[in-house]
């Protein structure tokens, strides 16, 4: 079994050399084709640890060698499949998969074609090694490796220079959280003096637990990092200038799940301790809350979706606030599902409008590009919690969870989040796809369906958002909860009692409801009275502050970044330069001053010179009889 | 003969003398004159010690002491000479070309 | 003593030289005399110690500082073949008046009664007055020579004054008797003792230039010529330090810890002075004199302890000071021989370029001065450092602050050399004919290497 | 004893050639010399904890001076680096024209013997000569070659870091007066010399400065940022990848033992300083336009953490700390190097100059992007390993002060990216001036960094496990255990 993880692992790895190395002499389907292959086999591969252990298998564990060891750290290089990783690996290779398959046609235009499919390799492998290691350092080598991956696709069309600063603000906010994670792992080591996960978890109850919380905290740190949750959430929304590939496979289907993963990996630790969870559920829900308003007011069809993924990031963290971390990891998957669809749907539109992002320009594609239409369609529906769509389920039971785990307040909140959701969803949706085509002629004229190799990986998608829910039916519909039953053996989740059969059907009726209200009104808005969104300087009130994300950015670039700048100037050319630099100099010179004084006293006539022999027998004469 | 310390006191008079001339004067030649003091103030002593001890080696060494000063004398003329015959002078406190 | 006749035969011998119109052959006669009177010394030197009744000593002690000082001035007399240019008709009379003072070298480092110590300073001085003014119609030399002279005679005073003193305390020059009657003069007559002793000191702190008593060094050295003064910076000290050395050891019952504090303060101040002011200097000879001084001020700290290992420490460093400065001065003359142009640090620019020989080792022997390992100059401070630390920490500080400043005009040259462009307003070019001069150089260059890896070949 | 050899006589023989043949010479020099360290390496017994290839000839007796040279796994790793670093900088001035080449490749030649010595010799003395001796070359290096106003910054340098040797001198002496029996200044001799709590925290302090001065820690760096940017580049390399790590050999081998009866609460000093040159350091490194600066403030603030964790003295720290100077070692010289083959091109180091170059050379931006992570220590470059297990003995040291320099994660990130960002992305420059293929040499020198920076990234205890051993040895003599 072992041999699987080493070739899930390996044929990435592989892959991205070969892309890598010779990638350029390549022909581009090549290239293509090797790559997704890879990806494939370690599909196949997770297929098969995954059969292995629903079949009451137990974990399988890799040994491979010795990493570091320095007095009483030692590192081992080994890799642990458990139900939790299969789980994981699951959405990375079988989504990485399609989104392989749609990048061949997205990207095939590029000159940096090869260096894609590299680059998006060694994600892949990254993120396998995120969810395989064994141990805390290992994940962190994945956690970092999938970071770098990021930096290099949002940057990958470096000619632009904001695309640049976009992957530079990436990567340094997740350093940032990584510091958190490093010190946490720190603890682990002073504490458990391993990172192991099965000896660190088996002995989890001797540690006592201030410095568990403390633990749990740390590693929370860096989550929010990865998973861009206040007050790190702002790299998201820029990382969409990577190719949209990019977007929906790293920013929304795998990579910044890593967060939520790392707390289920952790929830030994997390349920025993109260605070860090409070914290989880609050950071969660704000953000939730936060960044759907600010996804009310976005013109950029992949901001809207940018931010509807860090709102949804925020539900999981909700999820595993209240302690339900299953239930977390269920959405995780339906949200692959659905949001890599709108994303590779959204991509498949700006495909065809060459480029252009803004939804303001768009409108009544809905001819031109059938299949995209239709599976955006569902996609959003199944956002938006339509039943019986992937969505729903999910949502429903992180509702659910909350109401009875953590009371009514983050109930409504949670609430009212999905309801937002759903109206930017549509808004986004009949502003792209109804209504009147408001872009130039020759996009207009220019407008066309996908290539098969885009519209498939759509299709199928589609199909998985819309089955996803089988994944984790309530149980007014069944009794049999896959996820939770197959997860929980790895997941110490806190005991939330079931919830009550009306509970369910109350909600189920109120979402229909309620949705069906939304549609009709933004459809009414939107396509019938042709209402088009205005740039973000014109809104006015609380629009305004919503369309500019309550300012974040302005209010961190005054906070931090400015400081830090002047504080640089000030380090060097005061402190530095004026202080330190001077008091060397001047001793330095203090030296020469004298010297040019003490030379005066060589006047050159000799009669001082007798005098000063006369006063030094003098003084002489004085010491000696003093002495 | 009167006690030694008289002896001791008065050539070390005769040798202060010497030493304040020596820094008071500028002309090179009662400089001369000046040291020539102070070596005399030594021979005093020197005689005077010999005398208190009934011994030979002091008054030897006066011999000895004139013997240089004279050569030293004769040099340091023929420098002053030098001199004069360059600056056209003899005050000392003229020279103070070397200096930095 | 065979040594002594020797060189004051070969002084008489180029007096009458000089007068006959020997010149050319002069220089040559005189190394190679020079060269006997060595051999004669060594030759000597296994027979044991030599005692001329009480007054002169020739033992291990004496030949060690006289081969020093017969050395140097064989390398010397080797580089001078240009180095008379500037009067070359009484090149006969300085080559005699350098074997005079050679003899008195050997009488101030052999004495063993204030007679012959008396003797031999003045044997030195004398000759040396006339030296440094033997540039005639130069008004610096002139003026050097009266300097000197002048305060050499008043220092003459205070070092028989002293004299004078201790004999009234003790009842004789010879320095054993004073040694056995040390205790009871220290407590019939202690001012005398004392103040003898205090004079006698200045006296020597004049011949060797320590602070306060230092002033008339840099103007003679930079005033009298090159020739001399090389021949004083090297023959001249050693014959100071070693006479000095000398009288400590034997009168060492008398000095109280008050005279070993004084001659702390001397060689602190010393070293301060002499290496805080070298820094402004722009003459490079007279950034030589205060150079000189400040190493003066660092054997002083090797006086303050005196054991068996003192003397071959001093003489080490002595070896070590007279090698870098002679194969400076070297260089020195062979970038400027007749003393036409000025000596200003400019002289150097851009050396490395325009003839690396010399700039390459002009830059050893500075390295050496600066006490930069492996070289001689190291090994010498160093041993130092280390004799004067347990009792004299301060002192080791100060010696320590000062050698990193005199890093700073030491290497003012060396930049200079090899980092600057030469300009071409002062181009002293080498003289390429001289090879006398190159053959000293590369004696320097080799002895200061050969010293630096192999320090015991010098068996002290 | 043969290391040092080989480069001197070397560099002699380079001053007899033409610059093309010096250049061969010099290159087959060190690589010789590399093969002869890699056969000591071969013959060198891991598990022994004693001095191996140990030899002792008299040198000036009366002072106590031994040509006494050994090796340890420590001492190990750092000839490793020397030897490594050296062909690669010679390596490196391949494509250099300076004036009168074979003088600076003999100089380079000197330097590697010297500083070989440093790391060999068992006696003192004999390691103060060295160390000095290492500092000439430089001083000419530098000085002849570099740019512009030299004089004045080479004078600083010189004289700042001759006061601080000077100091170690004073020191070394101080020790051995201390010795047992008739003085020695043999290290097995000095590391049991008996001093009293006061006096060794004399010693302490006066070692500190000198290594401080050296490495150089906040306070004493202001030295460094200019000479780095004014020297030439193999000077910067041998200033930054090997100079520097005289000053942490010289801790861990010599201040360490021989203060070993001062009070702790020192080191706590020494390494709060270094934890603020670390932020400082980097948060300078934030805003310098010059890329040599910004290479040469990371340098300082790498070097703060490394002398941190060093300082903690736990087994952590010091494996770190040694296994961190190599890679810094390789890693600088590789950026100091990048700087130079853009400055050979685009004949400006200034960032603002730069842009966009990442278009027609993308061997060169992969090679830049690897060494660039090194330093910024991802995982499975060497970076990482080192930093890792610096910051874990840290924070063991202390929660604060872990916490404070693990922010140089963050801070690092900020300004390397910058630094590529600047110089590789964005638009393109239109002034037409572009990397284009490298030369092979470069090619071949920046391939073998990576090379290492991947190598050690992923086998670290490669280099752990020579020097495990004697670390061991070394807190044992701490803990006042037998000597080797």
């Amino acid at each position: 079994m072992g041999s699987y993880i080493a070739i899930a692992l390996f044929s990435p790895l592989l892959g991205f050399t070969i892309s890598g190395l010779f990638g350029r002499f390549l022909p581009k389907n090549v290239t293509g084709i090797i790559a997704s292959l890879s990806v494939f086999v370690s599909f196949v591969c997770s297929i098969m640890l995954f059969n292995h252990l629903h079949n009451g298998g137990d974990a399988v564990k890799l040994e491979t060698f010795n990493w570091i060891a320095a007095g009483n750290i030692s590192i081992d290089f080994s890799f642990l499949a458990d139900k939790l990783s299969v789980w994981m690996m699951m959405i990375i290779t079988g989504v990485g998969f399609l989104i392989h398959i749609y990048s061949m046609g997205y990207m095939h235009h590029d000159e940096g074609f090869y260096k894609f499919f590299a680059y998006l390799n060694l994600f892949i492998f990254s993120m396998l090694t995120l969810v395989l290691g064994a141990n805390y350092v290992i994940m962190f080598f994945g956690w970092e490796g999938v970071g770098l991956c990021s930096y290099l696709l949002i940057g990958f069309w470096y000619a632009n220079k904001e695309y640049g600063y976009a992957a530079r603000k990436a990567f340094i906010m997740n350093r940032i959280g990584d510091l958190g994670l490093l010190l946490g792992i720190f603890m682990l080591f002073n504490v458990f003096g391993t990172t192991d996960y099965q000896t660190v978890f088996s002995s989890a109850g001797t540690a006592n637990s201030a410095t568990i919380e403390l633990i749990c905290i740390l590693l929370f740190v860096g989550a929010v990092g990865k998973s861009a949750q206040i007050p790190l959430f702002t790299w998201l929304p820029d990382a969409m200038a990577g190719p949209t590939p990019v977007s929906a496979l790293i920013h929304a289907a795998t990579m910044v799940t890593a967060g939520i993963y790392l707390v289920a990996r952790s929830s030994v630790f997390f349920v025993s301790s109260e605070l860090a969870s409070t914290i989880v559920l609050v950071v969660g829900l704000v953000t939730a809350v936060v960044a759907a308003t600010i996804g009310l007011k976005q013109n950029d069809i992949k901001k809207v979706l940018a931010y509807s993924t860090v709102s949804q990031l925020g539900y999981m963290f909700v999820a595993l606030g209240v302690g339900a971390y299953s239930t977390a990891l269920f959405h995780v998957t339906t949200h692959a599902f659905f949001k890599a669809l709108l994303f590779l749907g959204s991509g498949s539109v700006i495909h065809a409008m060459s480029g252009e992002q803004d939804i303001r320009f768009m409108g009544g594609l809905s001819k031109k590009l059938k299949i995209t239409h239709f599976t955006f369609l569902l996609g959003t529906l199944a956002i938006a919690g339509v039943p019986p769509l992937a969505g729903f389920f999910s949502k429903d039971e992180i509702l659910a969870k909350a109401f009875y785990g953590n009371g009514i307040l983050v109930f409504i909140l949670l609430a009212v989040t999905s309801v937002i959701t759903a109206v930017y969803m549509f808004r986004l949706y009949f502003l792209t796809f109804h209504g009147e085509f408001r872009g130039t002629e020759e996009q207009k004229h220019h407008l066309h369906e996908s290539p098969s190799t885009m519209t498939i990986p759509l299709i199928i998608l589609a199909i998985l958002s819309c089955v996803g829910g089988g994944l984790g039916l309530s149980s007014l519909f069944s009794h049999h909860h896959f996820a939770d039953t197959f997860l929980s053996s790895v997941l110490t989740n806190a005991n939330i009692p079931h919830p009550s059969h009306l509970f369910e059907i109350v909600v189920l009726v109120v979402s229909v409801v309620l949705l069906a209200i939304i549609i009709l009104m933004t459809r009414s808005y939107y396509t019938k009275k042709q209402n088009v969104p205005t740039s973000a300087d014109e809104e006015t009130g609380f629009g305004r502050i919503l369309s500019k994300k309550y300012y974040f950015d302005e209010i961190y670039k005054t906070l931090i970044q400015k400081p830090i700048e002047w504080l640089s100037n000030f380090a060097h050319d005061f402190i530095d330069r004026k202080f330190i630099d001077g008091i060397v100099n001047i001793s330095g010179r203090g030296v020469t001053v004298c010297g040019n004084y003490l030379r005066r006293v060589q006047t050159g006539n000799v009669e001082f010179y007798l005098l000063a022999m006369v006063v030094g027998v003098i003084a002489f004469l004085i010491i000696y009889q003093l002495v | 003969m009167p006690p030694i310390d008289h002896y001791i006191w008065l050539s070390s008079i005769l040798f202060s003398i010497g030493v304040i001339g020596v820094l008071i004067r500028r002309n090179g030649i009662v400089l001369l004159m000046c040291v020539e003091l102070m070596l005399n103030a030594v021979n005093l002593l020197f005689t005077a010690f010999a005398t208190n001890f009934q011994d030979s080696a002091g008054q030897v060494f006066v011999f000895f002491i004139m013997v240089v000063a004279a050569a030293e004398v004769a040099v340091g003329l023929a420098i002053l000479v030098m001199i004069y015959r360059n600056t056209k002078s003899v005050d000392i406190s003229l020279l103070d070309k070397l200096k930095q | 003593m065979k040594t002594l006749v020797l060189l004051f035969i070969s002084g008489i011998f180029s007096l009458f030289g000089g007068i006959f119109g020997l010149k050319k052959i002069l220089p040559l006669f005189a190394t190679v005399a020079l060269a006997t009177a060595l051999g004669y010394l060594f030759y000597d030197s296994n027979y044991g110690l030599e005692n001329l009744q009480n007054m002169l000593i020739f033992d291990n002690y004496s030949t060690t500082f006289i081969a020093i000082a017969i050395g140097s001035t064989l390398l010397i007399t080797l580089m001078s073949a240009k180095g008379y240019s500037y009067n070359p008709e009484s090149i006969g009379d300085i080559i005699g008046l350098m074997f005079f003072v050679l003899c008195g070298v050997v009488c101030m480092v052999s004495f063993n009664n204030m007679v012959m110590l008396f003797l031999g300073i003045e044997i030195v001085s004398i000759p040396l007055y006339v030296m440094v003014g033997s540039n005639r119609n130069n008004l610096r030399s002139n003026e050097a020579a009266l300097k000197y002279f002048i305060m050499g005679a008043f220092a003459t005073g205070f070092l028989l004054f002293g004299m004078a003193l201790i004999y009234g305390a003790t009842r004789s020059f010879d320095l054993d008797v004073i040694r056995s009657f040390s205790a009871t003069a220290l407590q019939t007559s202690p001012t005398y003792v004392s103040i003898g002793l205090l004079f006698i000191t200045v006296a020597f702190a004049f011949k060797i230039a320590a602070a306060p008593f230092h002033y008339w060094s840099p103007d003679v050295y930079q005033g009298s010529p090159t020739l001399v003064t090389a021949f004083m910076a090297t023959v001249v000290k050693t014959a100071g330090l070693g006479a000095f050395l000398k009288f400590i050891i034997y009168l060492s019952p008398m000095l109280g810890s008050d005279w070993y504090l004084i001659i702390a303060i001397m060689s602190a101040a010393t070293m301060l002075f002499a290496n805080i002011v070298a820094v402004m200097q722009d003459d490079f000879k007279r950034m030589m004199a205060y150079s000189s001084i400040s190493h003066v001020g660092y054997v002083l700290m090797a006086l303050l302890t005196v054991n068996k290992e003192t003397q071959s420490i001093v003489a080490f460093y002595l070896i070590a000071y007279s090698l870098a400065t002679i194969g400076i001065f070297a260089c020195v003359l062979l970038l400027n021989p007749d003393h036409n142009k000025g000596n200003g640090f400019a002289m150097f620019n851009g050396l490395g370029k325009r003839s690396p020989i010399i700039a390459v080792i002009l830059t050893i022997c500075l390295l050496s001065l600066s006490g930069i390992p492996p070289l001689p100059g190291f090994f010498a401070k160093f041993s130092i450092f280390k004799q004067a630390i347990s009792d004299h920490l301060w002192l080791v500080l100060v010696a320590i602050c000062s050698s990193a400043i005199s890093i700073y005009y030491y290497f003012r040259a060396i930049t200079a050399m090899f980092f600057n462009k030469p300009d071409e307003t002062i181009i002293a070019q080498p003289t390429d004919k001289n090879i006398a001069g190159y053959v000293v150089i590369s004696i320097t260059f080799v002895a200061l290497l050969l010293i630096g890896v192999f320090p015991q070949i010098i068996g002290l | 004893m043969v290391l040092i050899i080989i480069p001197f006589i070397a560099s002699l023989l380079a001053l007899f050639f033409k610059d093309k043949l010096a250049k061969v010479l010099a290159l087959t020099a060190s690589v010789v010399q590399l093969i002869t360290n890699f056969v000591l390496l071969s013959g060198f017994d891991l598990k022994a904890n004693a001095f191996q290839y140990f030899s002792s000839y008299t040198w000036f007796n009366s002072l106590g001076l031994n040509f006494t040279s050994g090796i340890d796994g420590i001492a190990m790793v750092m000839l490793l680096l020397t030897n490594l670093a050296s062909v690669l900088i010679i390596l490196s001035s391949w494509d250099n024209n300076y004036a009168s080449m074979t003088k600076f490749l003999s100089l380079v030649l000197l330097m590697q013997g010297a500083l070989n010595g440093v790391f060999l010799s068992m006696n003192g003395l004999m390691f103060y000569i060295f160390w000095e001796l290492a500092l000439l070359p430089i001083y000419f290096i530098v000085g002849i070659w570099g740019g512009e106003n030299r004089i004045k910054i080479t004078f600083k340098f010189f004289i700042y870091t001759f006061l601080g040797s000077l100091l170690m001198l004073l020191a070394l002496i101080f020790v051995y007066l201390h010795t047992p029996g008739d003085h020695s200044f043999e290290w097995d001799q000095m590391i049991i010399a008996q001093m009293t709590g006061w006096e060794s925290t004399l010693v302490l302090w006066a070692f500190f400065i000198a290594f401080a001065i050296k490495m150089p820690i906040f306070p004493f760096h202001t030295w460094q940022a200019d000479t780095y940017s004014v020297a030439p580049a193999q000077g910067t390399m041998l200033l930054s990848g090997i100079m520097l790590k005289m000053g942490i050999f010289g801790m861990i081998r010599w201040m360490y033992p021989m203060a070993k009866n001062a009070c702790g609460c020192n080191y706590n000093i020494f390494i709060i300083l270094a934890v603020i040159g670390i932020i400082y350091a980097a948060i300078i490194a934030i805003k310098q336009n010059d890329i040599k600066r910004v290479i040469a403030w990371s340098s300082v603030s790498h070097v703060g953490l490394i002398a941190a964790g060093i300082m903690t003295w736990n087994k952590e720290g010091l494996q770190g700390g040694i296994l961190q100077s190599f890679n810094h070692g390789i890693n600088v010289i590789g950026l100091f190097f990048i700087a130079e083959i853009i400055e050979r091109r685009l004949k400006t180091r200034e960032l603002t100059q730069m842009g966009g170059l990442a278009k027609y050379s993308r061997g060169f931006s992969f090679l830049f992007m690897v060494i660039m992570l090194g330093s910024v220590a991802v995982p499975f470059t060497n970076g990482f390993t080192g930093e890792f297990l610096l910051l874990n003995a840290t924070f063991n040291y202390h929660v604060i002060l872990g916490v404070v320099s693990g922010l140089t994660i963050i801070f690092c990130a900020v300004y390397m990216l910058r630094v590529y960002q600047l110089a590789m992305f964005g638009p393109e420059k239109d002034n037409g001036i572009r990397i284009g293929k490298l030369s092979w040499s470069e090619f071949v020198t920046l391939g073998l960094i990576v090379v290492l920076v991947l190598a050690i990234g992923i086998f670290p205890n490669w280099i752990l496990n020579i020097s495990e051993t004697s670390v061991d040895g070394l807190l044992n003599i701490m803990k006042g255990g037998k000597t080797l």
